[in-house]
């Protein structure tokens, strides 16, 4: 990184860099809270954490509209949080309560806000990305300018629906941008031991795909190239592959090892130095874009917020029993 | 009134649907250029546009996810199945996807998509391609599931079915596309969930759906010969089902002969067997038998094929044993 | 006796097996390495090397089928789905593939593989994760399909799988991997299509298996402190059932509730029912009732989720009910 | 095509030639009969015939032993009939009779013969893909030197059961060789409609496959690539995907058009300029190794064979009513 070299930034690059910091300190410290919820019983089933990926959703989030439509896998806290659902929603939705985002009916791995455009939390690896081509096609077939970012784990590269999904992607030129979040890590499984090429952005080419290879521990260089995307599908609906280099600092679900026969302690701990907090911090203290002062501060204001989301999740009522009946079919 | 081939009544309803509303569109393997594999969509691409009427790859899984991804932003998916059989690659989608996702979802996201094709088997098609999915698809909550038997409700239905805003599914029949009926003028909606009396008896009781209500009738006609009047009910919806009607029917008669396509074992017969002998336990003078397939994979031999078919010889003597004639 | 819990006896069944036979391979998502994502295979790959415990790629349609070619070629494939929620996208492969090879190359290939894996809810897994497919599995024929409640019959029903010469599903249960019972030292191999009389009793016939059998044997002591004896039946095979256990318990109770995990609308409760009402039409004193999970998604909620699921209460209930005590 | 300004055959190159002339000779009487006995109402359901894709069944057959394993799609009459299954045993399946390769109960689409490791004749596109992954893995995992080649058209590359198999085979390097017969339509859909990128020989780059694309209207040259692949097959177990460019001469199946909205009669009268066997036949005179006289003979030979087969076929019982309940399960 030699962002220190550059040019000082703009006033918006700054704001912008405040933004995502603050985003992903957000992100950070609503999993740390998720983390002890589950240890205390208030959180149940799969708990799948962000933590170390956040650069990820901030940076491609950052270069999105309100218009415009996510949908992610399992994996999805950071982004359900920076596309603007409360924390308070969020979490409650992880407590099963009637107040969370998808009123304690989806839990973790289904959050959902149709309001604003925020498509899931699916569990079915792969089953979300022909879903992406949908909303894609509903884009187009309605000549909109949205676009649809679609966030996917490098694993479910090697299942069926990715490919097809992305096959007619490209067929239809379809406004969506395929997000994957290469952690090199499926659960317990190296990428490289179930996947004859390890360079997930290769498949584009079996598509005719435009494509990146983005270093996901920086947040600046997700928002450019998904900006890049982003540009390529409102103009001409041009879908992306982009593979973003990233690493799951937590392990795979609450119950799993976060180190063990799958990798060492010491490539978790080396990884570490790349946390994309630290990083984006220094590299604005740098530019002098802010102090140590000022991130302890956002780190204050996100704490708070995220207390406040917990007491909210804590005190909000679990669905009323006749919940279970509603919803299976609609008038 | 009309006389249609079920093919053509479909066809209309695809078109009217289409005309009455800009959010519904048609995707599926050889819809546009190629006029449908069974020639269901013929016109539609040359009305409608490619935009509308949509070929798509043999990926059944994906295109049936990006209907639900369309359906989720708003649009009214109709996605045809070539036929059921290569369904079963889409079934993920069509369970946890379509099915789950106003549940899931706490009721923001309403899924108004149709999957539709031929189901069962047609003529010396073998083993892999001749499988009826009824009783697979009938048994998840969140579906809704309808297999018309005539052109009129092949129309009516599919109309229901576009317009309904949840995921339903149409099992139609190869072998009833050339099948002619009349099909009343102007607006025809059959609701989902009404079964349909299609003949009057007061001594037993046929249920049956799709390609076996004609093998329930020609049964019955046998036995009208025997002074044995039969009643024919044809369910129409699989699910929900029309308990009432399936109740009062048998309540009626006090005997029942339940016919499907598919297999035996948890079939769809097995589920009307159950509300039968639950809610009309004390009127029942007889077990309620059923007539399905054989339980085997479909033979590719001619006779074979037609052996292990529901036939209305085996309705008849099905019949027959719930009267303890023989 | 030694005890033993569930997910090492199954354990135990696969290393035996293995050392047995060097035709039986194990391959599936985190088998290896991992020692498996519920530790069923732990120690596999180190006894047996990546060659026999194969970890591989998600792509269950893919390995599912990976299984069948290397069974067609003469190998004794064990699949292990992480969970059965994820084989839905490998049914084509189970259903096309391995149940008809046998019949549609004319009896030419045998079909000697095993699809394992945990069946239904846990807790808390949501609507996607918390699926049973009794029904759907029992519905093919050139399929058997087995579901252990116990530690012995686990190890024994897996053993009598590996050792089949046709694709055996067999149903095993996240809830029931830490479950401790007695498992007879050295061989042993429980035969495929046995139900198991787990408790006797002369008033009500309770039929289960999997999880239920724990809530129906809960039920019944509910039960037995009213007076009332409750026959506890384990299915533990689903296809083919075992009718003649089935009908000797209930000709003997005249009353009977079907318990299942799965869903009521054609699940596999409904042809117990079925079976029933024909073939023991006359002993019958009472409606069969069943139990099962409620006709919706799987909620996330606790509470929810609770109430969703099959209970001893609420067999309880359906028992007083065809006593006519309430 | 050049052959011709090559140095003269040797003396098993003009066996092979011969061989291979007479294979699709008799593959082109076969269906041409069958063709009739379908209107004839003697052969239902599917059936879809072969015509113009000899050369593929045959130029990679004669690379291959007897102890080699073949799996291929419902288009396999062609396949069957060179891995040596008798043309009456394959006529009498169409028939269904009770001494077809599969007993009467498969059909068309499911011929298999396992004493010559025929592994059929498989309905569901894409669905034999991993099968032959899995017999690749069964003939490593016993440390055989055989190969297993897999037959399947361009249309299965769209489907997710392809890439999950490839990904697979390339992984564990198994003994496979996929020969995808791009005949450029799937039923009444070019292959350019449906697919982002047609050279599907572009996705042997995403799983690290070898790769080539053939004429497939050149017995020869089918021959002379699967020969290479064969090799790196039995050496090292690399796996190959062979893209093979022909034509269907025929309609998709027999109840299908042969012309009409997806492709026009001159395009196929256009193609049937480059057929497999007068090209074969004219190469072999003009290298001298047979006269018009010879080929006639081959000509007259196997149609006495076919004539013999359609024979077989009538004279043959149907299946006994019992087999309707035989072979479901196995002792
Ligand atoms: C089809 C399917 N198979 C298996 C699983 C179980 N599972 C859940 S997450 C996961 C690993 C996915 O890894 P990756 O796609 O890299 O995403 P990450 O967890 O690393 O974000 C597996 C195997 C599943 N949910 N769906
Ligand atoms: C999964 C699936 N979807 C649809 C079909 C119906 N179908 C049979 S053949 C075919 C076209 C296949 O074309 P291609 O793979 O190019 O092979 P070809 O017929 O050209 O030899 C289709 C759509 C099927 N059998 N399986
Ligand atoms: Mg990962
Ligand atoms: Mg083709």
């Amino acid at each position: 990184m030699a962002t220190a070299t550059q040019p000082a930034p703009t006033k918006t690059q700054t704001e912008l860099s405040r933004r995502m910091l603050r985003e992903m300190l957000l992100i950070r410290r609503f999993e740390e809270k998720a983390a002890e919820a589950y240890a205390l019983g208030k959180i149940g089933g799969f708990c799948h954490l962000y933590i170390g990926q956040e650069a990820v959703a901030v940076g491609s989030s950052a270069a999105l509209g309100p218009e415009d439509y996510v949908i992610c896998s399992y994996r999805e806290h950071g982004q359900a949080l920076v596309r603007g659902i409360p924390a308070g929603a969020v979490m409650a939705e992880l407590f099963g309560k009637a107040t969370g985002c998808s009123k304690g009916k989806g839990g973790s791995m289904h959050l959902f806000d149709a309001g604003r455009r925020f498509m899931g939390g699916h569990g079915i690896v792969g089953g979300h990305i022909p879903l992406a081509a949908g909303i894609g096609f509903a884009i187009k077939y309605r000549g909109g300018s949205e676009v649809c970012v679609c966030y996917f784990g490098e694993a479910a590269v090697n299942i069926g629906a990715f490919h097809e999904a992305l096959n007619m992607a490209s067929v239809w030129k379809l406004p969506v941008i395929y997000v994957c979040e290469n952690n090199r890590y499926g659960m317990g499984t190296a990428f490289e031991r179930v996947a004859a090429v390890t360079d997930v952005v290769e498949h584009a080419c079996s598509y005719d795909l435009a494509a990146e290879v983005v270093n996901g521990m920086e947040a600046r260089a997700v928002y450019d190239a998904t900006k890049r995307a982003v540009e390529r599908a409102r103009t001409g609906g041009h879908p992306t592959l982009l593979e973003v280099r990233t690493y799951r600092f937590m392990g795979h679900s609450m119950s799993d090892p976060l180190h063990g026969v799958y990798r060492t302690k010491d490539e978790v701990e080396e990884q570490k130095k790349r946390d994309p907090i630290t990083q984006l911090a220094h590299q604005m203290m740098a530019e002098k874009a802010i102090d140590q002062a000022g991130v302890d501060a956002i780190d204050a204001d996100v704490k708070a917020e995220v207390d406040a989301a917990v007491k909210f999740a804590d005190e909000s009522p679990d669905p009323s029993p006749e919940e279970l009946y509603t919803h299976v079919l609609a008038d | 009134m009309p006389t249609l081939t079920y093919r053509d009544a479909l066809n209309q309803a695809l078109r009217e649907e289409m005309q009455r509303d800009p959010d519904v569109f048609l995707m599926g393997e050889e819809v546009g250029v190629y006029q449908g594999a069974y020639k269901v969509s013929r016109g539609l691409l040359e009305e409608f546009g490619p935009q509308r009427v949509v070929d798509t790859p043999i990926a059944e899984l994906g295109f049936a996810g990006i209907g639900v991804g369309a359906a989720m932003a708003g649009l009214r998916p109709v996605i045809e199945f070539m036929t059921w059989n290569f369904a079963v690659l889409a079934l993920d989608q069509i369970v946890n996807s379509a099915a789950k996702m106003l549940y899931m979802t706490g009721g923001q996201f309403r899924m108004p998509i149709v999957f539709r094709g031929p189901n069962g088997a047609a003529l010396q098609l073998s083993s892999q391609h001749s499988q009826a999915w009824e009783s697979w698809l009938a048994h998840i909550p969140g579906l809704k599931v309808v297999a018309p038997a005539t052109p009129a409700d092949a129309k009516g239905l599919l109309k229901s079915a576009i317009r309904d805003n949840n995921p339903v599914i149409v099992l139609e029949g190869e072998m009833l596309y050339n099948t002619k009926g009349e099909v009343p003028d102007g607006e025809l909606v059959v609701p989902i969930g009404k079964a349909d009396l299609k003949r009057e008896g007061s001594d037993v009781t046929l249920i049956c759906h799709s390609k076996t209500v004609t093998v329930a009738l020609k049964a019955a006609e046998t036995l009208a010969a025997d002074r044995i009047a039969a009643e024919v009910l044809d369910l129409r919806s699989l699910r929900p089902l029309d308990e009432a009607a399936i109740l009062g029917s048998v309540s009626k008669t006090n005997r029942c002969v339940v016919v499907e396509e598919g297999w035996p074992h948890a079939g769809i017969g097995a589920q009307v067997v159950d509300l039968i002998q639950r809610d009309a336990f004390d009127s029942l003078d007889a077990p309620v038998l059923r007539v399905t397939q054989a339980d085997t994979p479909m033979p590719y031999n001619k006779a074979l094929e037609r052996a292990a078919k529901a036939s209305p010889e085996k309705v008849v003597a099905a019949a027959r044993r719930v009267l303890y004639l023989d």
